[in-house]
């Protein structure tokens, strides 16, 4: 790697670094100490919201061009301010809290909801050595903590006494609770391999371009991954929680103005969370050539959550039972499957392996399609009549 | 005997259909980028900066002619066009000279935007091509009662701008007026409206 | 909805609309659920309500015209043939050759516009975010600016009259529709690549809400959710009113009624009314394109008169049969004028479909009914 | 009157005899209402005509009566249509419900019992399907006199003051004379005469 | 340093402080819902304080499976059973006196056994950290049987669940 690149890559690390030994000087070390968590925190806290704000934009422009239209092109540059008018929008909003509502926790639930999305940001390793915190358990960490998103959406729609409200809560919370079993489960192959939960071994476990995706187990648990993480962040085709043409708004009907902002802030978060999370454990993280370590990251995240919006263009909304069905009844078994396949293709090395783990994975999700009789498109045979 | 049908054949494997989808919206986005609206581009119109083409039957809201100067319109007050307007959303009240002798022309003219509805009916049936629509569709106001109520004033435009609007219909009305008119003066007596002459625009 | 069912411990009583993204307009349906279930369902409706026939009774004849554009406010060029063909049966008014091409070219087009934004819609209802509807809006555009061209208005066409049209077709705006209609198989492919195959969509569409075919004839179902039930039954057909005998096309059927073959039927009708609209364009003979004998009476319409009795004339609207019942005492004002809405008379079996359906599914089904509220509450 | 409508009106007069019937025009009058649906289900029973479908149900008021007209066509056959008429007093008007023969019937007799009052007994609910419960009149008959809504009345000032709104005291004083007259708040009828 | 490690002292009894304020709420309050939220967030606090211990992994288990499993279950029974949260439960029942009892043998009789245990602690294992692959391999090596024994009764449980739902659906 030549020195300009070695630069580039590490240009957020050094920046940190001589911040902190400028502090150095003047104040002693526990202060130091503390300001390196506040610089990393304030960092976290920051790219949040940006993040959360630049990807509505890019979504409505990504959906708008795919529908063959502009998307927000008025304020500013290319729509570039848009969402600082959305934010001044939002803010300026008449809050409306339901006279039945219960106040607290109705104000409660956006404030909690972003918690968990801003703390999964700790674990992400946005580069060479870019970990806010190298955690010995930074998978589980991210599981565990995604998991708690749970609570503030019932929080909101318990609280906004809504019955779309509370149909979505339910929704939300079968389909979360179903998704993570998957989700939990795909991971586990990747465990296996790098022999480690931590984010920044497991990206280290896939120097060069050793990425996991490239296997057939890593294939097959990314795209598992990835499914479960739409899920997992009520994008369509699983946004049930908030499906418009039935539940109006789902959880967060009763939600206007600022809050209403957090909830959407929080969903946006968590996509880009999750596609981050999904790039580190499969998509080799900010492993790469050429390019600084952080642009890889950012380029791969940036795919993934493209895809999601292309998600959104193109696809209907599944049916409660059915999203039921996909998480159980497919998604459940092949996951089992591809942990059996993880471990074939540890113990036989080469194209052996490598092509008996594809074929048993093929063959297993043709079988469990075949077999999820419902899933299946039937034949129909339309007559043309005088 | 076979009859004539359609059959639709389901994927082969799961999942393809909805790859086929996502290739759909690609393509979209692709070619919102290199092509033209018409090939697949897109077909938004930035509204203020473009305008729409208007085509020249296009109708909007009523306005009236005047030939010479405003206080001489075509409009006699004969009040039929209140009296067909669907709506109702026309009002006509003829205008009396000091001695309350009837002068064959609007004192009131009034049409409440708020409540037409565009449908061309005073256009279809007044007897001396007084009444047209127009096309003007910026008329916004803050107060549906006040700034939707047109006065006469308002309302009154020149033949000119009627020939500009729709040229082809008000050639034609254009010649059939003046050769009812070179007919009355030949007669020397009074004109009756020309019925019917000429289609409904 | 029985009482019964709502006292039940498990169930909750939901209010779908008036004010609900996906009723189609104010349309209000009360379901009761169990969990996600429906396992009753009632619908209200009238938020929309005009009381169009009183409105009518004091019209003149030719005044009406206007109003029934404002029935089924998405294809007013059908609604203007139906009361166009029941008024001319009762006065006895014929038709121009060349003024019958022109309405079944308007009116097939009309149709077009309608599938498009009801396949549009119902994939709305079923949670795709406004790409097909966007899809098909961009193709209806074009078929509206030709509205626009020869009617003068999008929407609110007006543009039928008795006796024929308001305007003749220039050679110009033939091309333009053969030109606009040319695009339209191939916007259909594009259209059933996105969607006729796609797994979801099947998933969701397919055995949901059927209909069997002899609830569909009892309950009056008229249009492509009763050919979609698999019964050949097109007023184009068994009446052959206007000239829709001199066309080639063929009818669409299906065989489970369900929400799928709903959609299909409607992609597949489209693809006829193009071929109808080609063979009109390659026919239309020259000639005058209104009655010159009731020019008269539309400049004058107190002077439209016809003679104390009764006509009823239908048509087969893009949702089914819209009939208008028409009583004449001899004066320039129907003394009766009934409209019969193929909107609210297919809402009959709505609870039929929906009883142990999702709540999901009662949002599609209703979808695919294909009501509009204009001609429903009227 | 067209070759159908007499093969009807014989068809019906031997199958079934003590059912009263003569035609109008095109269509057939049943002198007793009480006959309609066994009429109804002898046409759509009939193997000569299966009227299986109900199109459209509608009434009309021609001042001495109330008429109740159906629209009867056959998908099996594609015929059609047969129009069957019944005619009941303004006062209290009565007519069998059809609802148990054709499901069609349901929502456009209740449409014509919102517009025209007329009770189709047997109907399973029959409720106003536009208007509100509770609405006053039947719009569409022609003695129906519109509210007048230039004028108010003393519960629609007491509905406005108690939701805030400032009435001024010309309509107050307006609506108790109307209360102390005993009259309501009705439009004229509008002053064309039907010529 | 000392300001630092003050701070940090500072804060984990502020931690514990709230966790047990939290604790005391899920018991009496009156609100079903607001309970379960307690609950919740008390079990949040008690994985804080794992994590303070250096028990990373625990710390992630107990949100894992109590805030995002249990307390998720919990809260679904009362959003199911919607009369119960939308009222609030009476604190005292006739049955609050033998609980009261209860309570107090189970406070003698633990106290006692926490006197009497030996709270001696071996110096070796004072600065020594469990990995989680010490974790796996004591549940994979040592401790295999009654691990896979607990695998075996969850299945159980798993499918009489299955079938208890299986035969309300039916009847």
């Amino acid at each position: 790697m030549n020195p300009a690149m070695s630069f580039l890559d590490s240009i957020f690390v050094n920046l940190k670094l001589w911040t902190l030994n400028l502090i150095g000087h003047f104040l002693p070390g526990w202060a130091v100490i503390l300001a390196s968590i506040v610089i990393s925190g304030v960092v976290i806290l920051c790219l949040g919201p940006v993040i959360m704000m630049y990807l509505t934009l890019l979504e409505r422009k990504v959906v708008g061009r795919m529908q063959n239209r502009y998307g927000p092109n008025r304020v500013g540059p290319w729509g570039l301010l848009q969402p600082i008018a959305d934010g001044i929008k939002m803010f300026t909003k008449e809050d409306i809290v339901p006279t039945n509502a219960d106040k607290v926790i109705h104000l409660l639930a956006p404030i909690v909801i972003v918690v968990p999305a801003l703390m999964v940001f700790l674990v992400v390793p946005f580069g060479r050595d870019m970990t806010a915190a190298d955690l010995s358990i930074g998978v589980l960490y991210f599981i565990a903590v995604s998991s708690v998103t749970t609570l503030p959406i019932f929080m909101g729609s318990w609280a906004s006494r809504n019955k779309y409200s509370m149909i979505g809560g339910m929704r939300t919370a079968a389909q979360m609770i179903s998704y993570e079993v998957p989700m939990t489960l795909a991971v586990v192959p990747v465990i296996m391999m790098s022999q480690s939960l931590s984010t920044a071994s497991i990206v280290n476990a896939q120097e060069g371009l050793r990425w996991f995706v490239f296997t057939p187990w890593g294939l097959a648990g990314f795209v598992i991954f990835f499914i479960c993480t739409v899920a997992e962040c009520n994008r369509p085709p699983f946004d049930l929680p908030e499906a418009e043409s039935e539940l109006v708004a789902g959880f967060h009907t009763e939600y206007s103005g600022m809050k209403f902002a957090l909830f959407y802030m929080a969903e946006y978060m968590n996509a880009f969370t999750l596609s981050a999370i999904a790039v580190t454990l499969f998509l080799g993280g900010w492993q790469g050539p050429f390019l600084p370590s952080w642009v890889w990251f950012f380029t791969k995240t940036f795919a993934l959550i493209f895809a999601m919006i292309w998600f959104r263009a193109t696809f209907p909304r599944f049916r409660v039972d059915q999203l039921m069905g996909i998480a159980w009844k497919l998604l459940l078994p092949l996951t089992l499957v591809n942990m059996l396949v993880a471990g074939l293709w540890y113990f036989i090395p080469g194209i052996t392996g490598w092509v008996g783990a594809a074929v048993i994975l093929a063959v297993s999700f043709l079988g469990l399609t075949a077999l999820n009789k419902p899933v299946i498109p039937e034949k129909r045979v339309y007559l043309l009549e005088n | 005997m076979t009859r004539p049908q359609i059959a639709k054949e389901k994927n082969p494997v799961f999942g393809t259909g909805i790859l086929q989808g996502m290739w759909v919206t690609m393509k979209n986005f692709i070619d919102s980028y290199f092509k033209k609206a018409d090939q697949g581009g897109i077909f938004t119109i930035q509204y203020p900066e473009e305008l729409c083409r208007i085509s020249e039957n296009s109708r909007n809201f009523p306005f009236l002619v005047y030939d010479a100067a405003p206080d001489s319109p075509r409009c006699t007050a004969c009040g039929i066009c209140e009296r067909e307007c669907p709506t109702k959303c026309i009002h006509v009240e003829m205008a009396k000279d000091t001695a309350g002798k009837p002068l064959r022309k609007p004192a009131v003219f009034e049409i409440d935007y708020g409540l037409c509805m565009n449908c061309g009916m005073c256009e279809d049936v007044c007897p001396f091509d007084s009444i047209f629509m127009d096309r003007v569709y910026e008329i916004a106001g803050r107060d549906r009662t006040k700034d939707m109520l047109i006065g006469k004033d308002a309302l009154l435009k020149p033949n000119a701008y009627f020939q500009k609007i729709r040229p082809k219909d008000a050639a034609d009305i254009d010649a059939r007026r003046k050769a009812a008119e070179a007919k009355k003066a030949a007669a020397a007596r009074p004109a009756t409206p020309p019925d019917a002459g000429g289609t409904a625009s | 909805m029985s009482e019964t069912i709502l006292n039940e411990p498990q169930t909750l009583e939901i209010n779908f609309g008036p004010q609900h993204p996906s009723t189609h307009g104010v349309f209000r349906m009360r379901a009761v659920l169990d969990g996600e279930t429906i396992r009753g369902l009632k619908l209200v409706i009238g938020y929309l309500h005009r009381n169009h026939e009183q409105i009518a009774e004091n019209l003149t004849y030719p005044g009406v015209f206007a109003y029934t554009d404002r029935l089924d406010y998405l294809n007013s060029m059908q609604n203007n043939f139906g009361y166009a063909l029941a008024a001319e049966k009762l006065a006895g008014i014929t038709v121009p050759e060349r003024a019958e091409y022109i309405r079944v070219i308007m009116a097939e087009l009309a149709r077009i516009v309608n599938h498009l934004l009801l396949v549009g819609f119902l994939l709305n209802d079923l949670g795709a975010f406004f790409t097909p509807c966007l899809y098909a809006v961009r193709e209806r555009e074009r078929i509206l600016d030709i509205f626009e061209d020869v009617s003068g208005s999008r929407m609110m066409c007006n543009y039928f009259r008795f006796g024929g049209v308001k305007n003749d077709l220039t050679e110009n705006q033939l091309g333009e529709i053969r030109k606009v209609v040319s695009r339209l198989p191939a916007f259909l492919d594009e259209f059933e690549a996105l969607l006729s195959k796609n797994e979801i969509l099947c998933m969701r569409c397919q055995n949901v809400g059927g209909l069997p075919k002899d609830l569909a004839v009892n309950a009056g179902i008229t249009g492509p959710m009763l050919r979609a039930s698999g019964i050949n039954y097109d007023i184009r057909k068994t009446d052959r009113y206007s000239i829709y005998d001199r066309f080639d096309f063929k009818v669409p059927l299906g065989q489970k009624g369900d929400v799928y073959d709903r959609y299909y039927v409607r992609i597949l009708e489209m693809r006829e009314s193009v071929k109808i609209v080609e063979q009109a364009i390659a026919g239309i003979p020259r000639g005058e394109f209104l009655n010159a004998k009731t020019l008269p009476l539309l400049r004058n319409p107190r002077l439209f008169k016809p003679a104390a009795g009764e006509a009823y004339g239908r048509i087969e609207s893009p949702k089914g049969e819209l009939g208008y019942y028409l009583v004449s005492d001899g004066t320039p004002q129907p003394w009766r004028y009934h409209v019969r809405a193929p909107s609210l008379i297919n809402l009959t079996v709505l609870e039929e479909m929906c009883v142990g359906q999702k709540i999901a599914d009662a949002i599609v089904i209703l979808g695919s009914i294909d009501i509009v509220l204009g001609e429903t509450d009227r | 009157m067209d070759t159908q409508i007499s093969e009807v009106k014989t068809q019906l007069e031997t199958g079934l005899p003590d059912v009263k019937l003569r035609t109008i025009g095109n269509s057939i009058l049943l002198e007793n209402p009480e006959d309609l649906v066994r009429a109804a289900f002898f046409l759509k029973e009939a193997p000569a005509f299966r009227l299986d479908y109900l199109s459209s149900i509608t009434a009309a008021d021609y001042l001495d009566y109330l008429e109740s007209v159906y629209h009867l066509y056959s998908m099996e056959k594609k015929t059609g249509p047969i129009v069957l008429r019944v005619r009941v007093k303004r006062e209290a008007p009565r007519v069998p419900s059809l609802v148990p023969v054709y499901r069609s019937a349901d929502l456009q007799e209740r449409e014509a019992y919102d517009t025209f009052g007329i009770v189709y007994e047997g109907h399973p609910d029959l409720r106003r399907l536009f208007l509100w419960e509770g609405f006053e009149g039947y719009p569409l008959r022609k003695d129906y006199r519109q509210e007048d809504t230039d004028v108010l009345e003393i519960a629609d000032i007491e509905w406005l003051e108690k939701h805030g709104v400032n009435v001024p005291e010309k309509f107050k004083t307006q609506a108790r004379e109307l209360a102390a007259a005993g009259k309501r708040a009705l439009s004229e009828k509008p002053a064309q005469p039907r010529n | 340093m000392d300001i630092l490690n003050f701070g940090i002292k500072v804060g984990i009894y502020a931690l514990m402080a709230g966790t047990l304020v939290l604790a005391v709420g899920v018991v009496t309050l009156r609100n079903l819902f607001h309970s379960a939220l307690c609950l919740a967030a008390t079990l949040i606090g008690t994985a804080a304080l794992y994590l303070v211990f250096h028990a990373e992994f625990l710390a992630a288990v107990q949100i894992l499976l109590y805030v995002g499993a249990v307390v998720t279950v919990i809260i679904f029974a009362i959003m199911l059973t919607e009369h119960i949260a939308e009222r609030s439960v009476a604190q005292r029942n006739r049955q609050s006196l033998p609980a009261l009892l209860g309570i107090l043998v189970l406070i003698a009789v633990t106290g006692r056994i926490l006197l009497k245990t030996p709270w001696a602690v071996n110096p070796a294992t004072v600065g020594a950290r469990v990995t989680v692959a010490d974790l796996g391999a004591a549940l994979m090596g040592t401790y295999v049987f009654p691990f896979e024994l607990v695998s075996v009764i969850l299945i159980a449980a798993l499918i009489g669940a299955v079938i208890v739902a299986k035969k309300e659906k039916s009847s």
